[in-house]
C-alpha cells in the first residue's frame, strides 16, 4: 500500500540513493520499523509531490551505511534512528555517539518492540539534584 | 484580588512542553492580558527573577538544565508549574523519556491546571505566587503545596442509583 | 589568523521560548560552523502512540506541537483514513481546512511577534500578539478551546459551525485584513527591518532543495512547493498557489510568510463561502492496516506521517518528520558567514518548533 | 508610511487589555471549560475511563462505586463527553483554578 515502494539491498543501497538525485529526488526522511528479527528501514524521496520510497530489509545485528555522504540532510534522521533503535551506522557526516536525542540515563533503543532493560543503575530517579 | 505588594520578575523554562503552555504564558505578557499590569516583567537571566515558570514535563537531559535555571535564581524564589504536563506528565505520562511532573526536581509553589492552561487560570496562578514569595520574603513558610491528586470526587454517592 | 572560539547557545536563551542548543564555532564574530545538539523536550511520542488506540492517538499527535496542533491531527487523520479508506463527508473537509488556515494565521503572526522581539522591535511585537488574539479567540468561539482545539477526529471533525458562528468567522477576517493593513507595508517599507533582514543567512534555491528544506524555507529561495497544492482536505477546491520569493534572505522568508497571512484569509474566506451542507464526520470501521505516508503543509513546511497499523486498534509504527526537523539542515547551511549578533534573528527565521522536532 | 494610522486608532479607542483579574468575561457558549459529573445519572461502566487519552479517569465498581478525575492530568478534550452513553458528563464553560 506504500506509495511508489521498492527494495533494495545493502549493497545497493548507495548506488539506488545516488541514481535518484540527480533525477531530481528531493530526500525527505526515514523511517525505521522493528519488524521482529528484522528492521525495515525506509528511505523517503519525493519529487513533484509523488513520494518514492526505497525499502531496506536490514536483519538485526548488521551495520546501516550512511547515505549522508550523498545527502547531507540524511545525517539528522540517521543519528535519530541510532539512538533510538540502537542500529550502528556506518560513516555518519555527523556522529553525535548515541546521544543525538537521548542523554545520559534514558532508555537505550527505546523504539524497539522489546527494549533492552535500562541498564544504567540510576535510571529512576536520576536527576534528584543533578 | 490579593494586591500585589511587589514586582514579580518572571524567567520561563520550558521543559518538555508542546509550546501550548508557552504561547499562552508569552500572550499573558502581550496587550491582551497584559501580565505587565502588576510589575510582572519577563527576564532571560534566571539571575534577575524571583518566579520561575516552568512549562512540560521533565526528561533526562533537561532535569539538569532545569535545576540549573533554579539554583542560580536568588532566594527566596517560587516556582510556577503551567500545565498538567508539569503536575502529572499529562497525555504523555506514559512515555519512556518523561518520568512525571516537575516536583521531582524541584519545589512547585502553584500548580495551573489546563492543556494549555487559559491565560486567566496563568495570570491566578502567577498572582497567588507573589502571595507566596510575600510570605517567603516575610520568612514565613507558606502553606504546603495541595499535592495535584483526585481534585473531584463524588464517591459518597448513595447506593441504588441508575 | 583569527582565533577561534565556540560558544554554546541556549538551550535557556532569552530569545528562543523552546531550548535548542547550537554549539557555534567562532573566528572573532564571524559564525565558521554550527552544530545543534537537540533532546531538551523529546518525549517519546511515538512509542506511546503504539500503546494508545487509533482514535486516542488523534489527542495525542495533536500535543505533538501546540502551534500547529490541528493539522497535526489532520495530517494523523487523513492517513488513518486513507488506510481505512473512509470517505470524509464534504463539509467536514471545508472545516478541516478553516481551522487549518486559522492555525496557520495564528502560527504566523506569533512567529511575527517572536522575529520582531529577537531584532528588539517590541512594538512589533506587541501589535502581532494583539492581531493574534483575534484570531485565537475565533478558534475558542469555533472549536470551543484556544490552543488544543481536538476538533480532528478519524472520519470527520467534532464539531459543526452554525450559520452565525460562519458569519462571525467572515466578520473576523475583515477585522484581520485591516489590522494587517496596517501593520504589514509597514514592516515590509521599514529601514530597520530591512537593516537586519536582508541579505542575512541567505541560502540558494540549490542548496535548499538538496538539503530538504520546506515550508516558507524553501520557497522562499525559490522552491515552489506547498503540499497544499496537492488539494487535500478542500484545498483543490479553492484555487490556491503557492507564494514563491527567490531571494533566500531572511527578509525573503518573511515576505513569504507575511504574503500567506492575506492568503488564510482570503482561503478560509472562500472555504466558508462554499460551505457544503451535509454531515460532519463518519463512523470509522474496522482498523487500520498496511502502511501509508501522509503529508500536509504545516504553517512551518510539510509534515510526513509515516503510519503502519497490523489490523489491530495500535499501531505497529507511527512516525513524525516535522517541518522544523527538516529545516534544521538548511539552517547549517545558513548559519556559516553570519555574525555571532545575526544567529537569533536567522534562526527565528526558519520558524523553529523544537518540540515538533523532537516529539 | 509608518506607524501613524495605528497609534492613532490606538489612541483613540479603547485599551485592548482585557482588565482580566477586575472585570471577569463570560466565557464563550461551547469552551470547554472543565470536566462535570452528574453522578445521579452515571452507572460506573467505565467507558470514560477507558477512552480517556490521558487516563485522568478512574472509575471503581467494587468495593464502593466511584468516579475520580484528576483535574491536574485531564487535557480537556471532551472525549469522554462524547462517549458517555447516559451523557452524565458534560463541560463545564469556565477553567479550573489553581488551587
Amino acid at each position: 500500500m506504500l506509495q511508489n515502494c521498492k527494495d533494495v539491498t545493502r549493497e545497493n543501497l548507495l548506488t539506488e540513493v545516488a541514481s535518484r538525485l540527480p533525477l531530481g529526488y528531493r530526500f525527505v526522511t526515514m523511517t525505521c520499523v522493528d519488524l521482529g528479527d528484522a528492521f525495515d528501514v525506509l528511505y523517503h524521496f519525493d519529487k513533484n509531490y509523488e513520494l518514492s520510497t526505497l525499502r531496506l530489509r536490514l536483519p538485526k545485528g548488521e551495520t546501516l551505511p550512511s547515505v549522508s555522504g550523498l545527502v547531507f540532510a540524511a545525517v539528522l534522521v540517521e543519528n535519530e534512528i541510532k539512538d533510538l533503535f540502537g542500529i550502528a551506522v556506518t560513516g555518519l557526516a555527523i556522529d553525535y555517539q548515541g546521544h543525538f536525542i537521548l542523554a545520559d540515563g534514558a532508555p537505550t533503543a527505546p523504539l524497539l518492540k522489546n527494549p533492552p532493560p535500562p541498564t544504567a543503575p540510576a535510571a529512576e530517579g536520576a536527576p534528584k539534584n543533578g | 484580588m490579593a494586591k500585589l505588594a511587589r514586582s514579580p520578575w518572571v524567567v520561563h523554562y520550558n521543559c518538555n512542553s508542546c509550546n501550548g503552555c508557552d504561547i499562552e504564558f508569552l500572550a499573558c505578557l502581550t496587550p491582551m492580558y497584559d501580565a505587565e499590569r502588576f510589575g510582572v516583567l519577563h527576564v532571560g537571566n534566571p539571575k534577575h527573577a524571583d518566579v520561575l515558570v516552568v512549562t512540560g514535563s521533565v526528561n533526562h537531559r533537561n532535569a539538569r538544565v532545569l535545576r540549573n535555571v533554579y539554583d542560580q535564581m536568588p532566594d527566596p524564589k517560587v516556582v510556577v508549574a503551567l500545565g498538567v504536563c508539569t503536575s502529572s506528565g499529562g497525555i504523555f505520562a506514559g512515555c519512556y523519556n518523561v518520568f512525571g511532573g516537575v516536583e521531582k526536581v524541584l519545589p512547585v509553589d502553584v500548580f495551573v491546571p489546563g492543556c494549555p492552561p487559559r491565560p486567566e487560570a496563568i495570570l491566578d496562578g502567577i498572582v497567588k505566587a507573589a502571595a507566596r514569595l510575600g510570605a517567603k520574603i516575610r520568612g514565613e513558610t507558606p502553606p504546603p503545596v495541595e499535592k495535584p491528586k483526585a481534585a473531584f470526587q463524588p464517591a459518597a454517592v448513595p447506593e441504588e442509583k441508575k | 589568523m583569527a582565533r577561534k572560539s565556540v560558544i554554546p547557545f541556549g538551550p535557556q536563551h532569552p530569545v528562543l521560548p523552546e531550548p535548542l542548543h547550537l554549539r557555534l564555532v567562532l573566528e572573532d564574530e564571524r559564525v565558521v560552523e554550527a552544530l545543534p545538539s537537540i533532546g531538551y523536550i523529546h518525549r517519546g511520542l511515538e512509542k506511546l502512540a503504539e500503546q494508545k488506540d487509533y482514535i486516542q492517538d488523534a489527542f495525542l499527535v495533536e500535543r505533538t506541537c501546540g502551534i500547529c496542533s490541528f493539522i497535526h491531527a489532520l495530517t494523523y487523520c487523513q492517513g488513518i483514513e486513507a488506510l481505512l479508506k473512509l470517505e470524509v463527508p464534504p463539509r467536514a473537509r471545508y472545516l478541516r481546512t478553516v481551522w487549518s488556515e486559522m492555525h496557520r494565521v495564528h502560527s504566523h503572526l506569533l512567529w511575527l511577534g517572536l522575529l520582531a522581539d529577537a531584532f528588539g522591535f517590541e512594538n512589533l511585537f506587541m501589535q502581532a500578539w494583539r492581531a493574534r488574539e483575534e484570531v485565537v479567540d475565533l478558534m475558542e468561539v469555533t472549536a470551543g478551546a484556544r490552543i488544543m482545539l481536538g476538533m480532528c477526529c478519524v472520519g470527520g471533525v467534532r464539531r459543526d459551525l452554525t450559520d452565525e458562528q460562519l458569519a462571525a468567522v467572515l466578520k473576523s477576517m475583515d477585522k484581520l485584513n485591516r489590522q494587517f493593513d496596517d501593520l504589514i507595508p509597514v514592516i515590509l517599507k521599514d529601514y530597520s527591518v530591512q537593516q537586519r533582514l536582508r541579505g542575512v543567512g541567505r541560502i540558494s534555491r540549490e542548496t535548499a532543495y538538496e538539503r530538504g528544506a520546506v515550508g516558507p524555507v524553501a520557497r522562499a529561495s525559490g522552491v515552489a512547493r506547498d503540499f497544499r497544492e496537492t488539494g487535500y482536505a478542500a484545498y483543490g477546491e479553492l484555487g490556491f498557489v503557492p507564494v514563491v520569493e527567490t531571494e533566500g534572505d531572511c527578509y525573503a522568508r518573511m515576505e513569504v510568510r507575511l504574503a500567506e497571512l492575506y492568503q488564510c484569509l482570503h482561503l478560509v474566506r472562500a472555504a466558508v463561502r462554499k460551505m457544503p451542507s451535509g454531515p460532519i464526520s463518519v463512523t470509522p470501521k474496522g482498523n487500520p492496516d498496511g502502511e501509508y505516508v501522509s503529508r500536509t503543509e504545516q504553517p512551518r513546511g510539510e509534515v510526513v506521517y509515516y503510519l503502519k497499523g497490523n489490523g489491530g486498534k495500535n499501531l505497529d509504527r507511527l512516525r513524525i518528520r516535522t517541518p522544523t526537523f527538516a529545516n534544521i539542515a538548511p539552517l547549517l547551511a545558513m548559519l556559516p558567514g553570519c555574525e555571532l549578533a545575526d544567529v537569533p534573528v536567522i534562526v527565528l527565521s526558519i520558524d523553529p518548533c523544537i518540540s515538533c522536532t523532537e516529539r | 508610511m509608518t506607524f501613524l494610522n495605528a497609534i492613532f486608532r490606538n489612541l483613540f479607542s479603547r485599551p485592548a487589555t482585557r482588565r482580566y483579574p477586575f472585570v471577569k468575561r463570560e466565557p464563550f457558549p461551547g469552551t470547554r471549560g472543565q470536566l462535570a459529573i452528574d453522578p445521579d445519572r452515571c452507572i460506573y461502566c467505565g467507558i470514560c475511563a477507558k477512552r480517556c487519552p490521558a487516563n485522568a479517569i478512574t472509575v471503581s465498581k467494587t468495593p464502593s462505586k466511584s468516579w475520580t478525575l484528576d483535574n491536574y492530568r485531564c487535557v480537556i478534550c471532551g472525549y469522554c463527553v462524547e462517549v458517555c452513553p447516559k451523557k452524565c458528563l458534560t463541560m463545564k464553560q469556565d477553567y479550573f483554578s489553581p488551587k
